[in-house]
């Protein structure tokens, strides 16, 4: 009767690939080598637009931007976890996995560059606009997750967001709802440590993320988030079980934001250069260079080759960008109803007479 | 999907939901029995709203009927009712949402803004939130604090949705089947007050009322009431009693508050030359203000005096022992009508 | 490095007093027997001015009432715990501490009948007024709790919710905060199995609420909340603990709402005679009747005085509620601001225009 | 309490608070140095306001001053911020919350209108929330999606609460003076796109401009324009180009939304025959309706033309490249100016 036990369980971390690029066989899940070369590209080609993204912000030629630098092991390895018919629903650092997804990278730029119609995915990809209410999203991530559990459909919801995420309520009621209604939902922390200049223990006293699924009642598992191994071990297995009608599940994966919050912030004034060393030595796009080379899967003159595709194919969406017809005027109204009621016609042929005169 | 009723219709042995005087609380549940039998798409999604049958009764019998993957009790958490249906309508449900009482509306805000209604506009059309939160309003009935609020406000200085109101059964109904059809979200407000005050004679099958249009709930010639919800019938009794002293009221049920029906006000007033706006809300930023600020706008020249606003007064709703000082009476509509008169 | 441990969840749940009165000496807190005895008659205090407000109901001299029958031991034990100073933060359904604490009855009973002067308590009652919107209060708990830590100041902060509440995003919120600031706290859960017409286990997976405290990375335990001792112990363990300064923590006491969810609700529309059944044997005042009787500390005539006493006062109570001057009709607008504006003057003026007229 | 100022004030070398010329933001900041020095009450919390200084520097240097106790950066939770302000101030804090941006208001407004408008009317008095929540807000800037928004309307319908919006740096330091000693919770805008447009001669020590009170920010004969936060330079500037028509245009700034100082507006406008209202947020429901409503209540018979309203349209807030057709322009105030003229 007196003191017992009503709760035991525990939360574990993986980790598969070390900052040496050496990897734990036991635990290395099966990927063929020519898509582990996909996964490198894959993290090649985010770094190197998101590089691009930052030069045209300071060109005066992209609105703000947050970079996803040091994130790529994340996004490249639940992408790869993902299927065909998966609906992902990002928070706003999700560039990569969105590319990867299918969103034309011009499209990903014009929303960042301050037009909607980047918003404005092709009809086929399965994938909701950016969320910059900060955890908003999960909400809807478990809204989609009940979606297709209620049709029965053969497909998941993986959703993201960020430790600062976290402390919002919406957090916790969209877990809490997928608990209850067993939503096909993967909800996905890309913990980067900071939210702007708040540090992760002033968001949490809890130790880890992924502990936060005990108050769920649903699996939460950490992962080191620049080991791409372990991400997309943890990934499949998360996507896998939710598919086959077990359940969401939360993962935590632990990164840094080698760059500033977005580019107009400066995150010098409140963080050490010690730190972001510490953590650009964990690089997971080195990490994963050094197995592929250790592996005998790559070379210098396939890095050369790599950079230079890449460099040229995020060319090409700056000029599919920068030759998209500006907005017209009257989009601001044209999209605020399925049919517009009589006040926003009239407001809209207002702005028109302005316009042309 | 549950699907019994791929096919339409009445598969199973139902409640009786075809009669001929319905309250606005059967009214709205007949709504929502017609619109589920007709779409399967069509789900229902809140607190308490399965087995309980709403604390109001407006889902009584609906678990029953469609089993609990299309009546879904939530947990007690207003964002998440509506976050999840933005993800169920993006993806090709159209979820009615209760939330229990407009007072625990607030936690909502941020999806049902934030969101739900820049879904489409955001997304330049490629995904949209075809959604319905229904939610009981309003004072009358002596419940506890948070219980008696008019929130309406607040939802008419964001674009992106609609807000109706009815005022009786057949309205109810027939918008609220509008409402699920519409593709865009739709505040549907539930005059809680008058949701069994009356009954209406309300067709059997399915039927609409178009929104965005207003109703002459009674036509008068000397001064131009324009309301909706519980306070339609406030201004209808309000109306016999100037009748009794020779004085013609016309009566303007708006109905849908968004968009709103100008056409039809202006009219009104332009023939009436007066008008008195009611409405249940605080005064200040209440919408009678935009309706004012129409009418001024529209039909100055045309106004023999300056429009009256007969509205709650610029205080927390009171508890049960107060509220009579607070709602807006027939007794002061007709004052406000002398006045408007006596200019 | 492969999958490791980082952390370890335990749950545990405290019972010392049975159904049958006895009492699990190694855990029995001490209580001196006359206090004990004081505990017996506040449980039983509150059964009567609960039983008595829904007659009052019935009558029509009172609103919408939520019972308390079956809580009251957690009430009266966590009442027990708590010193002088300390700061009550009460949902809605925690009239019996409420009055503990010093909050006079007919001032309960005028909020519940619609008067607002029935939260404007005597000075010196730190207690905050009934919340009615679901979890906000939370929120409270945890900004009081800073308040103290910020002064200093040689009090807690104890503050109340269902089980229902959990799922609200302010819970989630205020508690994580709780956690990071180490505010001077406790959470208390009356976890009575039902929000309205939702069972527990469509309010969350998680099997415990208690556990939830995992997710916030400070203590939680889970008592049986119709024990009077294990929550008492349980409360004065987590009282203590943040009076040190060691942080908030939290306390899940299982209980079981007897009655209604008001007096405008009829809960046998969703649950079974035999569950109440169930639970009205293990009524909390009956239990700790038993053991009062078996440690000879009771007896039956004390318990006629003391119903008579229940009573009389209840019924002094319900006198003083009825010699309540009626509000006058300015008071709605008296207490808006500290200094009324000018429009506010202006519409107080019309309404006494209005009803003197 | 850190108790680096029992005695009062300035114990530490502190950054320089006492300039001439100050931006809007500096004289924010000034504003809260000199209180936080007067009153050890008195508090800061809010996403990045600490060591980051807040993301548009209006909290800079505050944390080195007064600790973490005093400046408290908080989880990224806004229900709690206001929340737990709540309980900070109705336990004896003043505390100073800051919404990193209008848009992101939302999730507090469950606190902020059902906790702390409410507090001092449903306990009579016994508790109260003296608490100022800052939040920048409006358009101008080019930021990303929901960062651009004025939302005032949605405050201007919930008595108990107070709303301020600066368009000046002198004003802000004595606005923000006076809101943090209010007895009331003060909504406090800040209108970003001016924080650091200009500056002006600012006090270096405590000074208040009342709450309540318009200011006349130019006197004209013609048509009075009313306006507040940012929109106030707009209307100066359309002034200049309608008196080199020789149009005279008087601007009223009205400094605090709610209480309205309807006084001096209706004088102004009784004097003048004329007005244009102008503010970015949404036209429908927003509190330029309130205004026009008030004004043809009181001034019916003095208006020589219906009220105009230059605004934001009815639309979700555009991202950049379509900021300029949404936001009120000098250009659309001079039109709007000759329209009430003509009529
Ligand atoms: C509701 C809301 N509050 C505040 C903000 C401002 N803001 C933008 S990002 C951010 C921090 C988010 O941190 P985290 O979730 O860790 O994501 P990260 O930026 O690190 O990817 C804040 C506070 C916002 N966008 N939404
Ligand atoms: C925000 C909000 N949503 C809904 C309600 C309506 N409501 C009142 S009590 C209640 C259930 C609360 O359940 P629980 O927290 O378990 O407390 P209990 O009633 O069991 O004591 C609900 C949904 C409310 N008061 N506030
Ligand atoms: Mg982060
Ligand atoms: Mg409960």
């Amino acid at each position: 009767m007196p003191r017992t036990k009503v709760y035991e369980a525990v939360t574990e971390r993986l980790e598969i690939l070390d900052t040496e690029g050496r990897v734990d066989a036991a635990l290395m899940p099966e990927i063929d080598p020519s898509r582990t070369r996909d996964l490198y590209r894959d993290m090649v080609l985010m770094r190197t637009f998101d590089t691009k993204a930052l030069k045209l912000q300071r060109q005066g030629r992209m609105g703000t931007w947050p970079p996803i630098k040091g994130q790529e092991a994340i996004q490249a390895g639940v992408a790869l976890a993902m299927g065909d018919n998966d609906w992902l629903i990002p928070a706003f650092r999700e560039h990569g996995i969105m590319v990867l997804r299918g969103v034309p990278l011009h499209l990903v730029f014009a929303y960042w560059a301050g037009d909607e119609r980047g918003s404005s995915y092709p009809e086929e990809v399965r994938c909701f606009p950016v969320a910059v209410p900060v955890g908003s999203q999960w909400q809807h991530g478990t809204g989609v997750g009940l979606s297709l559990k209620l049709r029965d459909e053969d497909a998941v919801a993986v959703t993201f967001g960020g430790d600062g995420s976290t402390s919002e309520g919406d957090f916790h009621e969209a877990v809490n709802c997928a608990g209850v209604f067993g939503t096909k939902t993967v909800f996905v922390i890309q913990n980067n440590q900071w939210a702007i200049s708040v540090p992760l223990h002033r968001q949490t006293a809890a130790e880890t993320l992924a502990q936060k699924a005990h108050a769920y009642g649903i699996p939460g598992i950490q992962v080191d988030g620049n080991d791409v191994f372990a991400v997309y071990a943890a990934a499949t297995e998360a996507i896998e079980r939710t598919r086959r009608g077990e359940g969401p599940s939360l993962i935590e994966a632990v990164t840094y934001r080698l760059g500033d919050h977005t580019t107009a912030d400066d995150a010098s004034r409140y963080r050490s250069e010690e730190e972001l060393e510490e953590w650009e030595g964990r690089d997971p796009i080195l990490r994963l260079r050094r197995y592929l080379v250790e592996q005998g899967l790559w070379d210098d003159d396939q890095e050369t080759v790599l950079l230079e595709e890449a460099a040229s194919w995020v060319d090409g969406q700056v000029k599919a960008l920068e030759e998209m017809e500006p907005q017209a005027p009257e989009e601001i109204f044209t999209s605020m109803y399925a049919a517009l009621p009589p006040h926003v016609v009239e407001q809209m042929q207002s702005l028109l007479e302005e316009v042309r005169s | 999907m549950s699907g019994q009723n791929a096919e339409g219709r009445a598969l199973h042995a139902v409640p009786e939901v075809a009669t001929e005087k319905l309250t606005i609380a059967q009214a709205v549940r007949d709504a929502m029995l017609e619109e589920m039998d007709g779409n399967d798409r069509v789900i229902v999604l809140g607190e308490d709203v399965g087995v309980d049958g709403g604390v109001f009764r407006a889902t009584e019998g609906l678990i029953e009927r469609y089993g609990p993957e299309r009546v879904i009790d939530t947990p007690v958490a207003e964002s998440a009712i509506v976050g999840m249906s933005v993800g169920l309508a993006a993806t090709g449900f159209r979820p009615i949402a209760e939330i229990q009482f407009m007072g625990f509306v607030y936690p909502a805000i941020n999806q049902l803004f934030g969101h739900a209604a820049r879904m489409r506009n955001r997304t330049r059309g490629r995904l949209s939130c075809p959604m319905v939160v229904r939610m009981p309003y309003g004072g009358g009935i002596h419940p506890p604090e948070h219980h008696s609020e008019s929130y309406e406000a607040l939802f008419l200085n964001t674009p992106g949705f609609k807000v109706v109101v009815p005022s009786n059964p057949y309205d109810a109904k027939g918008l609220l089947v509008s409402a699920i059809r519409d593709d865009d979200p739709v505040l549907f407000m539930e005059p809680k007050r008058i949701y069994r005050a009356f009954r209406d004679a309300v067709p059997a099958e399915s039927y609409t009322v178009p929104l965005g249009k207003a109703d002459i709930a009674r036509e008068g010639t000397d001064v131009t009431l324009i309301a909706w919800g519980a306070m339609v019938r406030v201004c209808l009794d309000a109306s016999e009693v100037l009748a009794r002293n020779e004085i013609s009221a016309e009566v303007v049920d708006l109905r849908t508050l968004n968009p709103l029906d100008r056409e039809t006000m202006i009219e009104s007033v332009v023939k009436t030359g007066r008008a008195v706006v009611v409405h249940e809300a605080v005064r200040t930023g209440g919408f009678g203000a935009e309706i004012a600020a129409q009418i001024s706008e529209h039909a100055l020249l045309q106004l023999e005096a300056p429009i009256q606003r007969v509205t709650g007064f610029d205080v927390v709703f009171p508890l049960a022992q107060n509220e009579k000082h607070y709602l807006p009476s027939r007794q002061r509509v007709v004052k406000a009508v002398e006045k408007v008169l006596a200019f």
